[in-house]
């Protein structure tokens, strides 16, 4: 069902952990989807110099953010904005259809943990928009980021 | 690395046995069972055999049973063919909200068609209540339809008290033994079961009870199920059943031991993890744990790079990712039922093959909430 | 005493290298193809690569092939399933008088449920008129379902015209290909079909038709058709066709020559007997014989005696002992109907069955004919 | 399907042909339902010296036929007429259900050739009554005695 650079990110996830008083901080999923991911920042001057995640989640799901946090380390915050979900999944040499959702929630794991940044530091990221779910605020919409649903 | 197969409720090895009696269906005994020929004569014995070798496992008459190309199937016939040859006398069916899809989807098919139907409740171990059963019937009533043993937890049913029930109120009821057999005795007449679904597959119908025909065409199984027969597969089904009610008191206790082995050791060894289902009245090769902060389908691959293969909920599901319905019944919230694994045992299941399984749960769990943040957050919040 | 199988459109053999493709699958390779452990990989792939073989044989994509339990499920999901699909749309079906009971019955059961259905008259060969077809069109036809080629007398239909009508009015095309598939070249494609069955199981579902699901429960068959999947079942389907299209011309080239010899020899050497079905437009396979003043069974006890297994009509009817419909559809008329029989050959036949086969049956028949009141009675008016 | 009794007698019928001069003949069955029996009877001081059948249908009808023209040889009219379908079908060794209504027609044969002896003689058979079905007159009722359907 996965391709062997899936299982191989998610046998042996890179960057897996936590970031002490990291730049930024995004969690999105919630519970119902049965996918969570926590991604932590540390940025300085304006590049991502370390990345790193939690995640509760499917086989993809682990795999996407572990990919995800690969490719962002050492990118400016503007190229980190623009890898997509479609990037990650590339990168990881495809994903199964019904597993496309987990790396929009990769995308839109970094892409909050960048807000969180932004928020902290009073700045305004062009291009970036207000996460659009967080685990603690409200249920995921059907079909949008819902890794397991 | 040994392979463990913990999987056995969703499909298990074709013995030895049973594929040797089979293989001359394939190729020497090929007549259609239905043609006057000496070769067909031989299949239509062979199925006469083995219709009689099943009716008596399930303490049925032979003209009671009829072979289907599953249990799915079984199931489908089985509330179909009630819903619409009793429909003059009612549109209402109980059922339960932690039967298989092959119920359930079939149930809400026909409300779509105007039927109207009781999805009980079970309690947290899974139980149907009978009171709650009883509750339910009305005079539109004409179908109770609840599962033998369940897929996914195990959880046994108290069949006899709802198929007394049914008897007092004369409604008819169907129970869907899929799971069930092999692991329990069953007695159709004893505990007034009208109909009765096995994967592999056959439905029983107790004489006297109408049922429309799903399946239209030739005029197989006495007219009531079209389509040429499964010579090898009905021949397998009974030998299969021979073999397991072969030794049974004495297969069932070492099995249950296994069981009880392996789900002490998960409990006691695995913090914030509990047995879904119920503790006794449970099937005698079914484990169930939830295991709290993890996700389920991580949980199943690291496994089986374990080269141990479990599932999470029912394998028939697994293709929608949904949260197993069952688990949501017993009122687990859902990352809990999320991170529910199901290993079914067999009869060659081994001590070491447990302790094994007892070795490397632990280490996966925890490398697993090592890397969750749902546990990170409980650590946090419980420090 | 040689035994000569002459009723391969019923049942035949399975090939020796079909089996042991198959074998794997009932012992080593068990999972559930649904679960996400490596063992069920290995039978989701064999299911996968068997649908990829037989999307190519019949010109389709992998993701309109559904597998089922037989040609009698597939009958029964394509029409029942656009009947329900469509319904918004209209209520009217054609069909032919000559179609396999699986057809047939469904048809009527959907009468029953208020659909209305125009069962097209054949010629005397058992053809149905592509004009028929044209001028049976309503605003309310939803479906027109004409078999491939007939089980019983072998006539193969104008698909390809039927397709064509069927695309120009915009209507759903089905066709019962049970019988054809291995003699005929199909491509659904260029043929214009929407819904095609096979035996053994499949139903070919063109993309973007609906069809209300027939089998409610899992989501196999990407939620459209629930069950287990048959592993075994399946994997030796795909190998079946590929051997049934390798060497395929040659191979039919073989078998129309011993079917013609066998026709020539019947009906040259047996008075007042003559061919049931199309002389051309026929399977290459199929020999159907009318023999005056003789009762079919008979007739198959005789021959069966002799070492001959025939059939009268399809298999699937004698349990209902009826004169064959199709036969009566042809305007034979009953004792006529009656005293037909049916041989279908196999790769594996040879030239000496054929010339048993010339030897046996002018004996058997003379001898029927000798206690035969009917013929009595013939040769007194006719003396 | 059928017992090795059935099939000796339809493998060797006993008394197949035609009697020149029978004392009486009876058809029953028709062409529709895939049977027609016809009895020849040759009778003499009230005693079945000799039966002759012919019969066009299935093997039990074969069958049947035999064993009832066995059955009836040396016995006189009210003995003859009181051997039933069931007897026949129990002097077969039982038939398939199915195909009890064959062993009827053989009753039926039997006492229509009886009928047309006392027709032909002009004499009244006691507990004879006129066949129900023939090949010439009309359709055989459902269920009645048709052996193939
Ligand atoms: C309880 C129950 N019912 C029905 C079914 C469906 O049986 P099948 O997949 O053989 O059609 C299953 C299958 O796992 C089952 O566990
Ligand atoms: C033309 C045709 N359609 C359908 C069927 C039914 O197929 P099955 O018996 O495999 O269900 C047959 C079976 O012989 C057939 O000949």
């Amino acid at each position: 069902m996965y391709s062997e650079k899936v299982m191989d990110h998610f046998m042996n996830p890179r960057n897996v952990g936590e970031i002490e008083e990291a730049s930024g901080v995004g969690t999105v999923g919630n519970a119902k989807c049965g996918d969570i991911m926590k991604v932590y920042l540390k940025i300085e001057e304006d590049i991502i110099q370390d990345a790193k995640f939690k995640t509760f989640g499917c086989g993809a799901a682990v795999a996407t953010s572990s990919m995800a946090t690969e490719l962002v380390i050492g990118k400016t915050i503007q190229e980190a904005l623009h890898i997509t979900n479609k990037s990650v999944a590339e990168a990881l040499d495809g994903l199964p259809p019904v597993k496309m959702h987990c790396s929009l929630l990769a995308e839109e794991a970094v892409h909050a943990a960048l807000w969180d940044y932004a928020k902290k530091n009073n700045i305004e990221i062009e291009g970036l928009e207000e996460p659009k779910a967080d685990v603690h605020d409200h249920d995921h919409q059907e079909g949008t980021g819902c890794c397991n649903g | 690395m040994e392979k463990i197969y913990f999987d056995n409720a969703a499909t298990t090895p074709v013995k030895k046995e049973v594929l040797e009696i089979m293989l001359p269906y394939f190729t020497e005994n090929f007549g259609n069972p239905s043609s006057v020929y000496h070769l067909a004569q031989v299949n239509k014995k062979a199925i006469d055999e083995a219709r009689e070798t099943l009716a008596k496992y399930l303490g049925a008459n032979t003209n009671e049973i009829f072979f289907t190309s599953g249990g799915t199937e079984a199931d489908n016939w089985a509330i179909k063919g009630i819903a619409e040859a009793y429909k003059a006398k009612g549109n209402h069916i109980i059922t339960s909200k932690i039967e298989h899809h092959a119920v359930l989807h079939t149930c809400e098919y026909l409300e779509k068609q105007g039927y109207e139907v009781t999805y009980l409740d079970v309690d947290e171990e899974g139980m149907v209540n009978p009171e709650d059963v009883k509750k339910a019937i009305k005079d539109s009533t004409i179908l109770i339809s609840i599962m033998y043993a369940n897929n996914e937890i195990g959880t046994i049913m108290p069949i006899s008290e709802i198929g007394q029930i049914a008897k007092e109120h004369q409604i008819i009821f169907h129970t869907d033994a899929v799971q069930a057999i092999g692991q329990v005795k069953i007695d159709v007449k004893e505990q007034n079961i009208d109909l009765l679904s096995l994967s592999a597959g056959l439905l029983y119908i107790k004489r006297g009870i109408k049922t429309a025909p799903f399946i239209h065409g030739g005029a197989q199984e006495r007219g009531r199920r079209a389509g040429t027969e499964n010579v090898p597969g009905i021949v397998g089904l009974a030998k299969a059943m021979e073999l397991a009610y072969d030794h049974f008191e004495e297969k069932i206790k070492n099995i249950t031991a296994l069981r009880d082995e392996l789900i002490q050791g998960l409990i006691t060894q695995i913090p914030y993890c509990k047995l879904n289902g119920h503790k006794t009245q449970r099937l005698s090769n079914n484990v169930n744990i939830g295991v709290e902060f993890v996700e389920g389908e991580s949980l199943l691959l690291l496994l089986d790079m374990n080269g141990i293969a479990a599932s999470s909920g029912s394998a028939c599901t697994s293709g929608s990712l949904d949260p197993s319905h069952v688990l949501l019944a017993l009122g687990l919230p859902h990352e809990k039922a999320h991170g529910s694994v199901r290993f079914t045992l067999a009869e060659s299941t081994t001590k070491e093959q447990v302790d094994y399984v007892l070795e490397k749960m632990p280490q996966i769990v925890q490398r697993m909430r090592d890397m969750s943040p749902l546990y990170e957050e409980f650590l946090k919040a419980n420090k």
